[in-house]
């Protein structure tokens, strides 16, 4: 780097102030509409009608410690962040005129340039976003179709049911729903005196432990066992108050083993 | 926006077809007219229409307004069907069975014979589904609804007519008929006690309910 | 009916017109093809957007999705009075140039840009709008949030892609897209590009950005 910050300008292309002069009202009145330090910064440099990249950095840094000294002499309040950026503009332009002090670090030059880059992003969203605002936006300069018809996808059941999921249903139904008819039968039963007197004949010949089933009479009408087998357990109970037999049983529902006791 | 300028000629078929195809309704030619300065639209509207003759979109006027319409042999493009497939749920499937066993038969009907009340919407999926019809009303007093099965409820279920059913007795004899609570009994039960009363039909019973 | 049958191919372009015509939003190639019963369309979306060039609508590609729209230079016929489009602060504009810039990027970047904080509105309405969805996280300490521009930002701005972005090119070959401390980093370096980083300097950028 030159001694001279590239970034300045020489005097005779310099013609900012004269223009802003008669602006000054106008500018106070805008402060509020300037988004920060670096707004109103961008605003300033483009007031230099040159290509930021060639704007004077030291002009732009008096032009916005005027408008602050202004602001404040009109008793405007304004944002701490201006005044911050004030005090550091200050800074920059007493480094750049002073003496070059080789152990300023960062140097002001570099600040400079920094400053002079953030203000050329700026400006370049700010033209991009004007460009892209400028375009043929749908709905105010291309037109979408006024009434399309739409697509629409109707979702349809299709139902699916077989053969023997039918039919059980319906049997099911049925069996649900059949009136419940209690008939007392005529049955075949074997009397509770038959039973005891089966049982305890049959215990007197048998000293081992039997199972109930085995004191029913064979080859009996399946209708008679379910009798025989109610009345030779009432049997096999009244045998055991008596003290006749003995019932074993190891499990619930378990086989019921009976055994006769000698007197 | 000022007054629109005239179009030129050579626009305004493009500017007729802009105007309509933006357009949120049928617009008349005095319509298109007045949105485009007045120019004279006829020539440009019967251009376009004929541009337009056998595309996917067509434009066409209907009660002296016009507008574009997609091809009316492509409508089925608009409105695509998709299928799912579900299956009846129980309740339905019994109302279906009811149906079929004794139709014609009111929801009244169906509700004494399930011995439950009938959702209104499970009559509809069976109609939906295009295996029950309405098929008039009872001569009785509040005249209900009576619904009968369909032919294409016969193709469904592989059916010649609704003799083919199976009959009470084959349901019988098939366990059908059997209450759960019996079935169930009967499985649970030991073999001997199954010899009982009911025979052997509890242990069919059984075995079909254990096979669900 | 079942699933849709594959189109035959000589209807494929009145069909592709059809569908896009009465669709009420852009429809991606697969969108279409799916619509179609699985048809290849690219020849055919090529074959109508040739065929619409010139009229008075068009068929567009934007972001991979294709519509149908009004010619850009009939826009004075058919603006209406009361506008459709939102209108948009200056900082949101700014803020949804940045984004479509330099995506996907975080608030932080966006700030650092435009020098001052973004009201957390800014965003929001730049979401609500559809043009910015939050595209991710980048993966630095504190995982900030990033934005990226949606398909429905190309729509409506009418770009094709993000290189349409109007001067995109221009900008980066500038260097313009890198951050500050990148251009201030390359600035300083070489004496070469010292001397000039108004001159020479931006130049060399250009060069070996284009190169990219």
């Amino acid at each position: 780097m030159t001694d001279t910050p590239a970034i300045t300008l020489p005097e005779d292309d310099w013609q900012g102030v004269a223009t802003v002069a008669a602006g000054d009202e106008a500018l106070y009145l805008e402060l509020d509409g300037w988004e920060g330090p670096l707004d109103l910064l961008l605003d300033l440099a483009r007031r230099q009608k040159v290509d930021l990249r060639r704007i004077s950095i030291l002009e732009l840094v008096d032009q916005y410690l005027t408008y602050i000294e202004q602001a404040e002499a009109l008793r405007l309040e304004l944002a701490a962040d201006y005044l911050v950026m004030a005090a550091w503009l200050a800074y920059l332009k007493s480094a750049l005129l002073l003496p070059r002090d080789e152990q300023a670090d960062p140097s002001p030059e570099e600040l400079a340039l920094r400053l002079q880059l953030r203000l050329q992003r700026l400006a370049a969203m700010r033209d991009a976003a004007a460009r892209l605002m400028g375009r043929d936006r749908l709905g105010r300069d291309v037109f979408w179709r006024g009434a399309p018809e739409g697509l629409r996808i109707d979702r349809k059941a299709k139902w699916q049911c077989d053969w023997f999921a039918l039919i059980q249903a319906y049997g099911q139904v049925k069996a649900r729903t059949a009136p419940v008819v209690h008939m007392v039968r005529d049955r075949m039963v074997m009397t509770l005196d038959s039973a005891l007197s089966r049982v305890s004949s049959m215990l007197g010949v048998n000293l081992d432990w039997m199972e109930i089933r085995a004191f029913l009479p064979p080859h009996a009408d399946p209708r008679l066992r379910r009798s025989a087998l109610a009345s030779s357990f009432v049997a096999a109970l009244e045998l055991a108050r008596l003290g006749k037999a003995e019932l074993s049983q190891d499990e619930v529902f378990g086989p019921l083993m009976l055994r006769g006791i000698r007197a | 926006m000022t007054e629109p300028a005239p179009v030129r000629p050579d626009d305004l078929v493009r500017a007729v077809e802009a105007t309509l195809f933006a357009a949120e309704e049928p617009m008349s030619a005095e319509a298109i007219s007045a949105h485009l300065g007045g120019a004279n639209v006829r020539d440009a509207l019967a251009e376009l229409a004929a541009t337009y003759a056998g595309r996917g979109v067509q434009l066409v006027e209907r009660g002296k307004r016009w507008h574009f319409q997609t091809a009316p042999d492509l409508a089925h493009l608009l409105r695509r069907e998709k299928e799912e497939v579900r299956r009846l749920s129980r309740a339905a499937t019994e109302v279906l069975a009811i149906v079929a066993y004794h139709e014609p038969v009111s929801r009244a009907e169906i509700e004494a014979i399930r011995g439950v009340q009938t959702a209104k919407g499970t009559l509809d999926v069976l109609m939906e589904a295009g295996w029950v019809r309405i098929a008039g009303r009872r001569e009785v007093p509040g005249r209900p609804v009576i619904y009968a099965t369909t032919p294409d409820f016969l193709t469904h279920f592989g059916l010649e007519s609704r003799r083919d059913l199976p009959g009470i007795d084959e349901l019988r004899a098939a366990g059908l008929l059997d209450p759960v609570e019996d079935a169930l009994a009967a499985a649970l039960d030991g073999p001997d006690e199954a010899e009982g009363e009911d025979g052997g039909g509890d242990e069919e019973a059984a075995d079909s309910e254990s096979a669900d």
